[in-house]
């Protein structure tokens, strides 16, 4: 963990350091205040309002799916040793979801809606 | 009193999860106050990593800056307004919230202090991250059993709530329309 | 750290969590409140684990903790993109008809 | 983790990926260079030139910008890939030699879905927020089957330790009997590391998308970031599938850099070659193709390790 800690301050340190360097040697240190490129329309709303995203539902079946992760990891380094039972029960546990997704795309919950 | 790098840490964490967790519901801007809960819970997996749990405090993390960055997008999406440009209150009945926060941690708070707590009975495995694999699927077994109904029905029912065209839209009343009728064209078998 | 110390901290985690639960009106900032009493339950369970029992059942407790908050945030996400669609005024039925 | 090798070599590390990244950054646009008729050595020099111009180039900012979020991404996308390649076995140990190193690099590859969003966020342009939206929903349709692949290599060496993976790779490695998680974690790191065909989020079409409008060291970070994430996961790959370091005559980390460096030209090269992939167009296919396809393969590896054991 030290190490780990370690690192992530020293890379963030070069970061920092590259940050720092630019100031010295860019022509002027100052941002340039600018607003931001529309084919040189002047933005009249906010960036946000413009956009939605179009992919809720696929989101949805994400999070209900990688819940299995949690239980994929520790049974990962188990499977070998514990025999046919626990390859049985993962991939019938996983076979489950697996027709889960295979409604959900029948409903349309991959495509852009 | 001596201080280990462990209790540096964890306070650290401990201080780190608690002011981001406030500033959740203090900042303006949704995608700050997502981010500011996504570091909340990069706290607590670090202090489930100082308290022996290797596997729980990584997978806290990893889990839970996914769910962040999802849930930024729901926050821009349905917030209905613009808090990034205009500062916001969004809150309703302020003093009885406060109250019933204060109330809570002063409960709480009284419990984890005054109840006397066992000592520890044995000590941690070895492997703490195999010792749950084996638990998961031999004495715990129905955890897993009970979980795969419980995520089917989970995306099932997110499906059903979350998608405003059905089966019946997409592939017409005898469900044989091919290619299927979306919005946007797109995906597998087009 | 002492069980007292990490309860302490949870203790307050859930009380932020509460305040926010009780005082947004946005569904999705409740269900950040709700996510962070969570994390509070998820750091307690984690320090009773080590400072009472440490065994596997414990661990397994908090998967299932995890997946539980994970499923709510699922289910949460599909009610509020329910509630947004039965509005009928938000962009996303605006983007259909754009479509249609 | 005794077994982490000493801080000091924190800095060979470091100085090897910048070394490898600039590399690969320079056959990227040497081949670039030679499509459009250019001479490739122009090509070549061209990441060096480029940071120089950026380092130089007056920094610039949006109007009514998130600038604290804005900068904390493009600063996190270098210390990521430095993270991930500290869990990266160089020959016997790496930088950390972490029990669940393998969990820690899915965890920092998903850091990347805040980092790459964030960088959309930040800047308050319509373009950047929409490099910002596709690169999410690329991630919905990379990440699982990106998990399960990384399950394989668990799965066969029976633990979650690059370095005792890359160990029980003796003679036989895990791509040879693993192709399809191999694949499938390729494209994932082409997801993450945001890099063609995997690059809709920072597509030409919407003025670059998340890199719209950065200018100066921010864009030079997170140009370079860009391909020390691309070079970072094309390190994981060889202890999780290609052997570790083994191999002839050259020490362990001599040959982890040899294969790194082949995997991640590899993959510029197949990104020069395939078209663009648009998430509308591959989250289905994710879902429905590439997940079944590596849960099958994870299914084979299970079985042969509980057969094997």
């Amino acid at each position: 963990m030290a190490s780990l800690l370690f690192l992530l301050v020293a890379s963030f340190g070069i970061v920092l350091a590259l940050r720092v360097l630019a100031r010295w040697t860019a022509v002027s240190a100052s941002p340039f205040e600018v607003e931001p490129w529309l084919s040189g329309h002047p933005p009249t709303e906010h960036a946000l309002s413009r956009y939605h995203a179009r992919w809720y539902t696929a989101s949805v079946v994400f999070l209900a799916f990688d819940v299995e992760m949690l239980f994929m990891y520790p049974w990962a380094i188990v499977v070998g040793h514990l025999g046919p039972g626990a390859v049985v029960e993962m991939f019938g546990f996983l076979l489950m979801l697996l027709l889960a997704v295979a409604w959900a795309r029948r409903e349309g919950a991959f495509r852009w809606a | 009193m001596n201080l280990s790098l462990v209790d540096v840490g964890f306070w650290l964490c401990a201080v780190v999860s608690v002011v981001a967790g406030a500033l959740v519901f203090y900042v303006d801007s949704m995608a700050r106050a997502t981010y500011a809960l996504a570091v909340s819970f990069v706290a607590v997996g670090v202090a489930l990593l100082l308290m022996g749990q290797a596997y729980m405090g990584v997978i806290v993390i990893l889990m839970m800056v996914m769910e962040m960055a999802v849930m930024a997008v729901y926050m821009v999406m349905f917030m209905g307004m613009n808090p990034a440009l205009m500062p916001m209150s969004m809150v309703h009945s302020h003093r009885s919230s406060i109250a019933a926060g204060v109330g809570t941690f002063l409960l709480l708070g009284a419990g984890a202090v005054l109840v006397p707590w066992p000592t520890r009975r044995g000590a941690p495995t070895g492997d703490v991250t195999s010792a749950l694999g084996e638990a998961i699927m031999e004495s715990h077994m129905i955890v897993m059993i009970a979980m795969g109904p419980v995520m089917v029905a989970t995306i099932v029912a997110g499906v059903v709530l979350s998608s405003h065209r059905t089966r019946y839209d997409r592939l017409g009343d005898d469900l044989d329309r091919r290619p299927a009728d979306d919005p946007q064209p797109g995906g597998v078998g087009r | 750290m002492t069980l007292e110390t990490v309860l302490l901290v949870a203790s307050a985690l859930i009380a932020v969590g509460v305040y926010g639960a009780l005082s947004q009106q946005v569904v999705v900032m409740v269900m950040m409140g709700l996510e962070l009493m969570i994390n509070g339950v998820i750091l307690a369970a984690g320090g009773l684990w080590w400072f009472l029992a440490p065994d596997p059942s414990g661990q397994v407790l908090l998967l299932v903790v995890i997946a539980a908050m994970t499923v709510e945030m699922a289910m949460g996400f599909a009610v509020a993109t329910l509630l947004h669609r039965q509005a009928g005024h938000d962009m996303t039925d605006m983007a259909a008809e754009l479509h249609g | 983790m005794a077994d982490s090798l000493p801080l000091v070599y924190v800095v060979p590390v470091m100085v090897g990926l910048a070394v490898v990244s600039l590399s690969v950054a320079g056959l990227s646009s040497a081949l670039e260079a030679r499509d459009r008729g250019l001479s490739v050595g122009s090509g070549l020099t061209l990441p060096l030139r480029e940071t120089a111009r950026l380092m130089r180039q007056r920094p610039r900012r949006t109007v009514s910008a998130d600038r604290l979020l804005w900068r904390s991404a493009s600063s996190a996308v270098i210390p990521l890939a430095v993270l991930i390649v500290a869990f990266v076995p160089l020959g016997a140990h790496a930088l950390v030699d972490h029990p669940l190193g393998l969990v820690w690099i899915n965890a920092l590859d998903v850091v990347a879905w805040a980092v790459m969003w964030l960088l959309g966020w930040g800047v308050n342009s319509v373009t950047g927020l929409v490099g910002g939206y596709r690169f999410l929903a690329l991630a919905l349709g990379y990440e699982l089957p990106l998990m399960f692949a990384l399950t394989a290599p668990a799965i066969a060496a029976g633990s979650l330790n690059l370095a005792e993976i890359s160990a029980t790779q003796d003679g036989l490695w895990f791509v040879v009997w693993t192709p399809v998680a191999f694949v499938a974690y390729c494209w994932g790191v082409l997801g993450f590391s945001v890099r063609p065909p995997m690059d809709p989020g920072a597509g030409s079409d919407v003025n670059g998308g998340i890199l719209a409008e950065l200018a100066a060291v921010d864009r030079l970070l997170v140009l370079a970031g860009r391909y020390a994430l691309l070079v970072a996961g094309s390190a994981a790959a060889v202890p999780l599938f290609l052997g570790g370091g083994a191999g002839p005559l050259l020490p362990g980390w001599g040959w982890v850099l040899i294969k790194t460096i082949l995997v991640s030209g590899l993959l510029v090269l197949a990104g020069r070659r395939l078209p663009t992939l648009r998430p509308d167009k591959l989250l289905e296919l994710g879902w429905v193709v590439v997940l079944p396809l590596v849960v099958a393969q994870d299914l084979v590896v299970s079985v042969i390790a509980v057969a094997t054991n």
